[in-house]
């Protein structure tokens, strides 16, 4: 049956709203079981209705569904959609990855209070980031940002009795806030320039060059950065870790974060050169730095933050190389490994909830160690995700990843030497990547426990199932029959045409993939080993060998040392600048605020103050003639008519 | 129509003074059941209001139109006086006539613990309400003025018998301040009548239309526009005339510098009087600065435009970051409403169809959220009897629904998508923007400026949120507190509902607003720009004739 | 001696002709008279006969005074030019007897009156010569009738200041009273000399007085001028001769207070507008006024003057009698601000000011009476609480304090307005820069009265009571009597247009070029 | 001759009315007052008015003086009883001065504008003059003040009356103690 | 009268009109005040009286000065009863000490 598009847009409708349905009911609703289930069937007809539209439009004619929402002078703002196929990838990735999250939260947060807060959130959210990627013109976009952002601050306060979980947030919201206000100024610039909101314009506007262009340009890209956490807006994912981990794999890993660089995706074709190549530099510096952080992480947690943001960096920076189909697509399979590593790491805490009891940190990786046993599945499904985020072979993010570097060499090969910077950083950052990785899971899961007689449970039942989903997602084949070759995906077909690697499309994988397997022996001698090696004291030579001459203390002195050093450098830089920076700006607000308020009390009032005291001096003055002397009195009055007199006789009065 | 909705609560007042004292009970009865009549009146008023008529400057324009002359002197040399009892809606005022009543309806319910004096209470307020009314409606000068200056009283005794500590001294100064707003319009006043004519009697009238008409001028008269009458102090009398009528309404806006009154006044006052204060007494300053300084003195507002846009800009950004220093949670609130109000005053001064219904959207809709502020932070008032920000600590624990409200409230107020306030200063940042371009009055910088406020306003909303309801419940008065802090009751519930799902339903349906005023605005704009341009041209070619 | 027979003859056929329309003068002078038999027959056995006796002459002279309305259309001349009759004349003598009843009304309730040791027949005595006084005053076209008419208003007043003569300060503020009165007269007699002098005539509204005037100096005519509105001035508590008000008023007993400031002060203004009407009496145009003279800027600045130190003095007092003293020299700024149009409209607006502010006025002197009477208070920090003790009283007295702000519904506002209005329309006619700036200081004095006008309030209702205080007597008559003149400032407030119409048609009914 | 004499009850009259002003002693004032008065009267008649200028003595010599001279013995005994004033502190009249520096200031206004405006030529006086209508010695002031009270002048005549009838009972009432207790 | 010039006259009633008011202002007695506002309304006085010479038809001068010395002894009379009054209260009628009320 040929759909039409009032079918569709009928479709589109029903998969926006049937989340905000739930919403409105679970809001009110205190049954536990109750706002689950509306919840989660409410998501099952959004990802049924999605896959349903990605059918129907999926490398088809775009389609645009319009209809007025505010028309006032010249402004007319719809509430419309725009259905291509950057719009149906996202929308199933969307549906799909939240559904898998709230079976696995029905779980995963069994033993909340308030829950219905926990579903009415998310499905709020689910419902903003719908209408969000579904928009036709940038205000509704706009409008859907924002909800996204809100609902983000809702679920990151979950937990709103943590002290740290309402600092968290709020920094969350306002960090994003300040992207909100950069991109509506972007769009109203935009709107000036050309009149319009609406995305399929936009298309078809020229870059052009200017400094109008470039100034809007920036200012639009700064809405995507803090909402993709690049830097310098990166500051507050890590700190959002402070929500329930079902929330942060959701949001913080595989749908919102994403949002800014589909936005940029959709923006590019109006970026300057400039923006783009700004694009470009903070993506790669945001990469390799956010890379570098994750190395020195102790909370299993804020690894897998940073790692996020240095993937954000990565798809950013590809969208800055002109190349938004393999960020697109890169945010695709980032999505499902990103989310499953976090839903892993989510059953990890879950099953660690005993060594809170303890007085113990349930989500430092140095509590934890030998899980491989005690939680099979976890630890396999976390070794897939692993492995993609790594980038091996036969998986997902392989393709992806290997996609965008080519790209970036490519880009660099048509431009000066100096260019090539950024695709090295790019190839060094999947290093640090599979460095950062393995160690965490060399931590977690290898070597021995470190609290033996600690109860760990594995994965229940609502939580295995989104894993194992989430797992298969993770290999190549859902993408493409050609696990080498990323331009053989469909994603990659459905989005742009795109351009042969050449030469990069074998150097590339070779590069990234080289040091994999040393790093994982350096891994597993420095986290795993290394009680082994405390051990085995007594016989250097034995030592040296089983040391493997040392190269575990010579890393551990240089190697991890200097990444040490360096991680802790940015660390420090990120701790005493940027937060400095937005600390100095928080208090220099709250500085302005107190002159504001001085100037209020002493300079607006004290002005008051002085025309009164003016006043009752006046009041005082007229006074002093009244001193109760009748003959001062008259005396007075005779001065009066004399002044009178004068005044008439000398100037006319 | 409109008559009953102005007399109804006279009617009601006389009422409440007949009956005796005994019953102290029924008074706020009486009051509730005119809020609900006067409600339901506007009711019907709204489906029987015609969107496309386009009113502000026409009489065909306005709707429920009546006329009866009141005072009719005559003045020998001073020439004919006449005085109409002239009452009308168009869609800029009927926006603020349902805002009135549904302000009032909430106010009357908030009222229901009134103890002190519940007689005289419910006297004053069914003045005040009257009295209002009569300010968006009046379309003669004069009555304008009697009502505008009627609602002073009521509301210095309201601060001043059942207010806070300081109660005294926020009244005395609510009331100065804007009484020294008030007379210095008289004197334009007069001088307006002395200018204008009835184009068919010929008499010197009142008639606001009239006055907004340039034809009407006598010619050679002192705010005539073409002749070198017009020249006081060597500046055109007319601008003079704008800059003492804005100066009036700018003080009851209130425009930083001249907003000290407003926190006194806001956090000394009991709640229902708070809320009016926020909800409908701004938005007085503001309607007389939309129909009579732009209504009367286009070229005023032309040439004051960047001026008025620059006083917004600022009063946006002061307001919030007063609001970001005060401890005291009806202070930042009240502070809070000063940056909103800047908006109001940046969309009017961009002149754009854009700006100005963002304006007026931002009127209805801080009405609305100021009044659901301010009742919000009466909550916990009246249940401690404290509201410095740092004596709460995590209340979402010990009131949930409570901080449900303030959640929306809060969000809803710093411009979340969804809520009313994000649509008016969506429409006022996007007249801002588009103002330098289509008519050179506003420049960017300041649309700009006025978005780093909202961002300001996110942040006091969002640290105060962060600091007295999240984290673990713990407050100055310990169990005490912990004991009378309950969660919200019906009467209060139903306060919050409505006013909730008001500014979700105008955050999603604007239209149902927007249509209200469209047409009107669309005319206001045209005529303002058109008429204005044309008299400062011929202003300054006096001026350079000189 | 046949030429003084027949001279005499004429004399007394003039006078015959005169006497019908000296009708209410004739019988306040007969009522004057019978008071003082009555008091010195009955007084002492019926305290109420004398006040009543009173009562009936102001109430019959002022039916009287009604009737001539019909006949003043035409400007008369009585007694060789001694006096002349006109609307104005009459509209003022029918405010004269609206304030006098209202104050021998309130002198009737009044506790220190009604209590005073040595009884109070000479003091409605005195309240009647007072009041045929300002007939006199209004209807003087003669300058010998104009100081003697003045001198006897003075002398009246400062007896029934000094009246309560048990009071240690009644007795100051009427030595202070009379000591500035009498020098002030002296001055203006001096004047008046000068102005025989340098005229001839002491008709004012002979063919000849301006014409004889503009032949002397500048300078010679300014000063005699000066030195007759020294005078005048005096009985208006124009600034500087205001001073002696706050102590007079401050000591007087309250009725004589409530009249002094307003009867009086109507009264000056009545015959300041008459002296000033002299000015463009033969001028060619009603709006000319005599070129020697600047008027227009010696009251523009005066009326300045005179509302900021009136309004500025009043925020400092505490006494509310002193205050009200010092506000009423405010309003006399605003008053001479109707003045400077020298036009009916200018007129009419002093007239409904003149009325409205007296009721005002009055009423809020009668609540002073009641506070003082009920609770003994007389300063503005006892009045702490007393709001709800009296809640009808205390209602009024804001309604009251209202109208003298001048607020919105009240007559004071109508009143205002109609001030303000005139003095624009001086303005545009004249376009004399100084009345923008006496229009401005007249509205900032406007909020600067607000200000210590509702300090009275402030303390009514918002301050709660030092002591526990209960009304010692409640008054009934006089809280109905309150009530109403409440009740008519609010009336008038909202419907001015039959009382300005009223005024504005008889004023518009003479010709035109005897007004001002 | 007359002249002379003019001139010296002028500067009789001038220093008498100084010498009140300036003495201590109060009874002493009163009589050069009634000095002052009475030089007056004889100016009076220089200028015609020779009916005022008794009534004058009558009414001021006869009636006003005496009366102070009562109200200065009923106020003021203590200073009748040691005529001479007691002695206050030099710099005490000094609070003079600015008084005295107004009234130097309004004399000299004054005679300022007596010179200036030419009395002797003022219009209506001239015309006078030529219609000699002008009171000359052989004049019956008496006569003409008469007829004039009874005609003219009648209405303030009457009004006077009752005037000095309020001034009476107003000065009788304030004087007495109390009701019915004289 | 003709041989002796007005101006004289005026000089001597100036004269005696600012010698009246430094009475006023300056002496501590309040009948020595009051004595200074009789010399006052006599310089007036004579000024009416020498002007009334050239005023025969009317004489409007001499009838005036007359009134006017009726109306200033009236004066004096209620005057000093205030004036003894005051004293009855403060034993003294010195103006300068009588001054309970002021600001």
């Amino acid at each position: 049956m040929e759909l039409t598009n009032l079918h569709i847009a009928w479709l589109v409708k029903g998969m926006i709203y049937s989340p905000l349905i739930s919403m409105a009911l679970v809001l009110f609703l205190k049954s536990r079981r109750l706002s689950a289930a509306i919840s989660i069937v409410t998501s099952a007809i959004s990802f049924a209705l999605a896959i349903c539209i990605f059918s129907t439009i999926w490398n088809k004619e775009i389609i645009e569904i319009r209809s007025v929402w505010i028309a006032i002078g010249s402004v007319s703002i719809d509430f419309g959609f725009w259905l291509d196929n950057t719009t149906s990838i996202m929308m199933l990735l969307i549906t799909g990855i939240t559904f898998l999250v709230q079976i696995y939260s029905v779980d995963y947060l069994a033993n909340e209070g308030q829950i219905n807060r926990y579903w009415a959130h998310i499905s709020l959210f689910l419902f903003a980031m719908l209408g969000l990627v579904v928009a036709n013109n940038l205000l509704m976009l706009y409008v859907f940002w924002e909800l996204v952002g809100f609902s983000s601050y809702l679920l990151i306060g979950f937990w709103y009795k943590r002290e740290k979980a309402a600092i968290a947030n709020k920094k969350a919201f306002i960090i994003n806030r300040i992207g909100d206000l950069m991109l509506l100024i972007g769009i109203f610039m935009l709107f000036i320039q050309w009149k319009t909101f609406d995305l399929n314009q936009l298309l078809t506007f020229d870059a052009g060059n200017n400094a109008w262009q470039t100034t809007m340009g920036i200012f639009l890209i700064g809405g995507a950065l803090a909402k993709s956490a690049q830097f310098p807006f990166h500051t507050w994912l890590p700190s959002a870790m402070e929500g329930p981990t079902s929330v942060s794999a959701l949001i913080h890993a595989a749908t919102m974060v994403a949002a800014g660089v589909y936005l940029l995706v959709r923006l590019s074709p109006i970026f300057t050169p400039v923006v783009l190549l700004i694009l470009a530099i903070i993506g790669a510096f945001t990469a390799i730095m956010a890379a570098s952080f994750a190395l020195a992480q102790m909370d299993i947690k804020r690894v897998l933050a940073y790692s996020t943001i240095s993937q954000l960096g990565l798809m950013v920076m590809a969208v800055g190389l002109g190349s938004s189909a393999s960020a697109l697509f890169h945010l695709s399979t980032h999505a499902f490994f990103k989310c499953l590593l976090f839903l892993s790491v989510g059953a990890i805490i879950h099953g660690l909830y005993s060594l809170k009891d303890k007085g113990l940190d349930e989500q430092d990786m140095r509590n934890m160690g030998g899980l491989k046993l005690k939680i099979p599945i976890v630890f396999w499904v976390y070794l897939i995700a692993a492995t993609s985020l790594i980038g091996l072979p036969l998986f997902s993010g392989f393709l992806s990843k290997e996609a965008i570097l080519i790209e970036a060499f490519l880009w660099a090969e048509s431009r000066t030497v100096w260019h090539f910077i950024i695709p090295i950083t790019a190839l060094i950052t999947t290093w640090l990547t599979a460095f950062y990785i393995i160690r965490q899971f060399a931590l977690v899961f290898l070597g021995e426990a470190k609290h033996p007689n600690n109860t760990v449970h594995d994965a229940s039942k609502y939580m295995k199932w989104p894993m194992i989903i989430l797992a298969f997602f993770c290999f190549f084949i859902f993408f493409g029959f050609n696990p080498f070759n990323a331009n053989s995906t469909w994603i990659m077909n459905g989005l742009l045409t795109v351009q042969e690697g050449g030469i990069w499309a074998i150097w590339v994988p070779v590069a990234s993939l080289i040091l994999v397997p040393i790093l994982f022996i350096i891994c597993k001698a420095m986290y795993v080993n290394k009680s082994f090696v405390l051990i085995s004291v007594d016989s250097r030579f034995y030592q040296f060998f089983a040391n493997a001459g040392y190269f575990d203390e010579l890393y551990e002195h240089t190697f991890a040392k200097l990444i040490s050093i360096l991680s802790k450098i940015s660390a420090t830089i990120d701790k005493h600048i940027i937060d400095v920076l937005v600390d100095f700006t928080a208090s220099f607000g709250l500085f302005l605020a107190k002159i504001f308020d001085w100037l209020d009390r002493k300079i607006i009032d004290g002005t008051v103050y002085f025309v009164v005291a003016r006043v009752r001096g006046i009041g005082d003055f007229a006074r002093k003639f009244q001193d109760g002397f009748v003959q001062h009195y008259i005396g007075w009055a005779v001065t009066g008519i004399a002044l009178l007199y004068i005044f008439n006789h000398f100037f006319g009065l | 129509m409109l008559t009953i909705l102005l007399f109804l609560p006279i009617l009601s007042l006389i009422l409440v003074l007949i009956l005796p004292n005994s019953n102290n009970n029924l008074f706020k009865y009486i009051n509730l059941t005119t809020t609900i009549l006067q409600v339901l009146i506007v009711i019907g008023l709204y489906f029987a209001f015609d969107n496309n008529l386009a009113g502000f400057n026409s009489i065909e324009g306005f709707q429920f139109v009546e006329k009866v002359s009141w005072i009719g002197l005559q003045l020998g040399s001073l020439g004919s006086l006449q005085i109409d009892y002239f009452l009308g809606v168009d869609g800029i005022s009927f926006t603020l006539v349902i805002l009135t009543t549904m302000v009032m309806l909430i106010a009357a319910i908030s009222s229901w613990n009134i103890q002190l004096k519940p007689k005289s209470y419910f006297a004053l307020l069914l003045l005040l309400n009257s009295a209002i009314i009569g300010v968006f409606c009046a379309l003669d000068f004069f009555l304008f003025y009697i009502f505008y200056e009627l609602m002073l009283l009521p509301l210095f005794f309201l601060i001043g018998i059942w207010g806070g500590s300081k109660r005294e001294y926020a009244s005395i100064k609510f009331f100065l301040y804007t009484l020294f707003g008030s007379v210095f319009m008289l004197i334009v006043i007069i001088g307006l009548y002395f200018s204008v004519k009835d184009p068919i009697s010929g008499a010197h009238t009142f008639n606001m239309l009239h006055m907004m008409n340039p034809d009407n001028y006598l010619p050679g008269s002192l705010l005539s526009v073409g002749s070198e009458s017009g020249i006081l102090f060597g500046a055109p009398t007319r601008l003079i005339a704008f800059a003492v009528l804005f100066l009036g309404f700018a003080i009851k806006v209130p425009v930083v510098p001249l907003h000290t009154w407003l926190p006194d006044a806001h956090v000394e006052a009991p709640t229902p009087i708070s809320i009016i204060l926020a909800g409908l007494l701004l938005k007085v300053g503001a309607y007389g600065i939309i129909r009579i300084c732009y209504g009367i003195f286009p070229d005023g507002a032309i040439y004051f435009s960047y001026w008025i846009g620059l006083l917004g800009v600022i009063s946006i950004i002061y307001g919030a970051f007063n609001a970001l220093a005060a401890t005291d949670f009806k202070r930042l609130i009240a502070y809070s409403s000063v940056s909103h109000m800047g908006f109001v005053l940046l969309g009017l001064a961009s002149l754009t169809v854009e700006g100005i219904n963002g304006a007026i959207f931002q009127l209805f809709s801080h009405g609305i959220l100021a009044s659901m502020l301010f009742f919000i932070v009466g909550v916990i008032y009246d249940r401690v009897g404290d509201r410095q920000v740092a004596n709460f600590r995590g209340l979402m624990t010990q009131m949930p629904r409570y901080s449900f409200f303030v959640i929306i409230a809060f969000f809803a107020s710093l411009g979340l998508p969804g809520f009313s306030a994000f649509i008016a200063e969506l429409f006022v940042l996007i007249g801002a923007f588009t103002s330098q371009t289509t008519n050179g009055l506003v420049p960017h910088w300041m649309a700009v400026a006025g978005a780093f406020g909202i961002l300001i306003g996110a942040t006091y909303f969002l640290w105060t949120l962060q600091r007295m309801f999240f984290g673990q419940a713990r407050f100055l008065g310990a169990e005490t507190w912990a004991k009378q802090l309950i969660d919200l009751n019906t009467n209060e519930k139903l306060v919050l509902y409505p006013l909730a799902l008001l500014t979700l339903l105008l955050g999603i349906f604007p239209n149902l607003l927007f249509d209200i005023g469209n047409t009107t605005i669309n005319k206001m704009v045209d005529s303002t720009m058109q008429i204005g341009a044309q008299q400062l041209e011929q202003l300054k070619e006096i001026i350079s004739n000189r | 001696m046949e030429y003084y027979q027949t001279y005499i003859q004429k004399q007394i056929e003039e006078l015959l002709l005169g006497l019908p329309y000296f009708a209410p003068e004739i019988l306040l002078s007969l009522v004057f008279v019978l008071v003082i038999i009555t008091d010195l027959v009955l007084g002492k056995r019926f305290r109420n006969v004398v006040p009543g006796i009173t009562i009936f002459g102001l109430l019959l002279s002022g039916v009287l005074s009604v009737q001539q309305l019909a006949t003043a259309h035409e400007e008369m001349h009585l007694f060789s030019g001694m006096l002349l009759l006109d609307t104005k004349a009459v509209l003022f003598k029918i405010l004269f007897t609206i304030i006098s009843l209202l104050v021998v009304v309130f002198s009737i309730v009044d506790f220190q009156i009604r209590n005073n040791e040595k009884g109070w027949g000479e003091y409605f005595v005195l309240l009647l010569g007072a009041q045929l006084a300002m007939h006199l005053m209004a209807m003087s076209s003669n300058l010998l009738m104009v100081f003697l008419s003045v001198e006897m208003l003075s002398i009246c007043s400062y007896i029934l200041v000094a009246y309560v003569s048990r009071e240690k300060e009644v007795s100051e503020a009427g030595m202070k009273y009379i000591l500035f009165g009498a020098a002030s007269s002296a001055i203006m007699l001096f004047g008046i000399s000068l102005l025989y002098g340098f005229t001839g005539t002491l008709n004012l509204f002979g063919d000849n007085f301006l014409g004889e005037l503009s032949n002397v100096p500048v300078a010679a005519s300014t000063l005699a001028i000066l030195l007759v509105f020294a005078g005048l001035a005096f009985k208006l508590s124009l600034v500087p001769f205001h001073l002696w008000v706050p102590d007079a008023y401050q000591g007087a007993a309250t009725p004589v207070t409530a009249f002094l400031s307003t009867a009086a002060k109507a009264a000056g203004f009545a015959l300041l507008i008459r002296f000033i009407s002299t000015f463009t009496y033969s001028m060619p145009s009603y709006t000319m006024v005599w070129p020697n003279f600047d008027w227009e800027t010696l009251l523009i600045v005066l009326a300045i003057l005179t509302m900021t130190v009136g309004n500025f003095g009043a925020i400092w007092q505490d006494n509310i009698k002193r205050m009200l003293a010092y506000s009423s020299i405010g309003h006399t700024g605003f008053l001479v601000m109707g003045i400077i149009t020298f036009s009916i409209s200018g007129e009419a607006a002093i007239l409904f000011y003149l009325l409205v502010y007296s009721i005002a006025n009055i009423g809020a002197f009668l609540v002073v009476g009641v506070y003082h009477t009920a609770f003994s208070v007389n300063l503005i920090s006892e009045y702490k609480g007393l709001g709800p003790k009296m809640p009808w009283v205390s209602a009024a007295m804001v309604v009251f304090l209202i109208s003298l702000v001048g607020l919105p519904p009240t007559s004071g506002f109508v009143a205002k307005f109609f001030v303000f209005s005139s003095a624009f329309e001086a303005y545009t006619i004249g376009r004399h820069p100084l009345i923008i700036w006496l229009m401005v200081a007249g509205v900032l004095n406007t909020v600067v009265s607000l200000y210590y006008y509702f300090k009275v309030p402030l303390n009514l209702y918002l301050r709660k009571p030092d002591r526990d205080m209960r009304p010692g007597n409640r008054l009934i008559y006089i809280q109905i009597i309150i009530v109403i003149l409440a009740v008519a400032t609010l009336a008038i407030g909202i419907f001015p247009g039959k009382v300005m119409n009223f005024i504005e048609f008889q004023l518009n009914s003479s010709p035109a070029k005897l007004m001002f | 001759m007359p002249i002379l004499i003019f001139y010296l009850f002028a500067f009789l009259l001038l220093s008498s009315a100084l010498y009140v002003v300036i003495t201590r002693n109060i009874a002493r004032a009163i009589f050069a007052f009634f000095g002052t008065l009475f030089c007056l009267s004889v100016l009076y008649v220089f200028a015609m008015a020779d009916f005022i200028a008794v009534t004058q003595i009558l009414v001021y010599v006869g009636g006003v003086v005496v009366l102070l001279m009562f109200g200065l013995m009923l106020s003021n005994r203590t200073q009748l009883d040691s005529l001479l004033a007691h002695k206050i502190d030099r710099f005490g009249r000094l609070k003079g001065i600015p008084s005295l520096l107004l009234c130097i200031a309004l004399f000299i206004i004054l005679i300022h504008t007596m010179i200036i405006s030419n009395l002797a030529n003022i219009p209506w006086i001239i015309k006078s003059k030529e219609a000699e209508t002008i009171i000359t010695g052989v004049d019956n002031t008496v006569k003409s003040i008469g007829l004039s009270t009874m005609s003219a002048y009648i209405i303030p005549f009457e009004i006077v009356s009752i005037f000095l009838l309020a001034a009476l009972i107003g000065a009788a009432y304030l004087a007495r103690r109390k009701k019915g207790y004289e | 009268m003709s041989e002796i010039p007005i101006l004289h006259f005026l000089i001597i009633s100036c004269a005696l009109f600012c010698i009246g008011l430094f009475a006023v202002l300056t002496r501590k007695n309040a009948i020595m005040v009051l004595i200074g506002i009789e010399f006052m309304l006599n310089a007036a006085i004579l000024n009416l009286v020498v002007f009334g010479a050239f005023d025969k038809v009317n004489n409007a001068g001499q009838m005036f000065a007359l009134f006017a010395i009726v109306l200033a002894a009236a004066g004096v009379a209620v005057a000093l009863a205030i004036i003894i009054n005051v004293h009855r209260h403060y034993q003294t009628i010195d103006p300068n000490k009588i001054t309970s009320m002021k600001n």
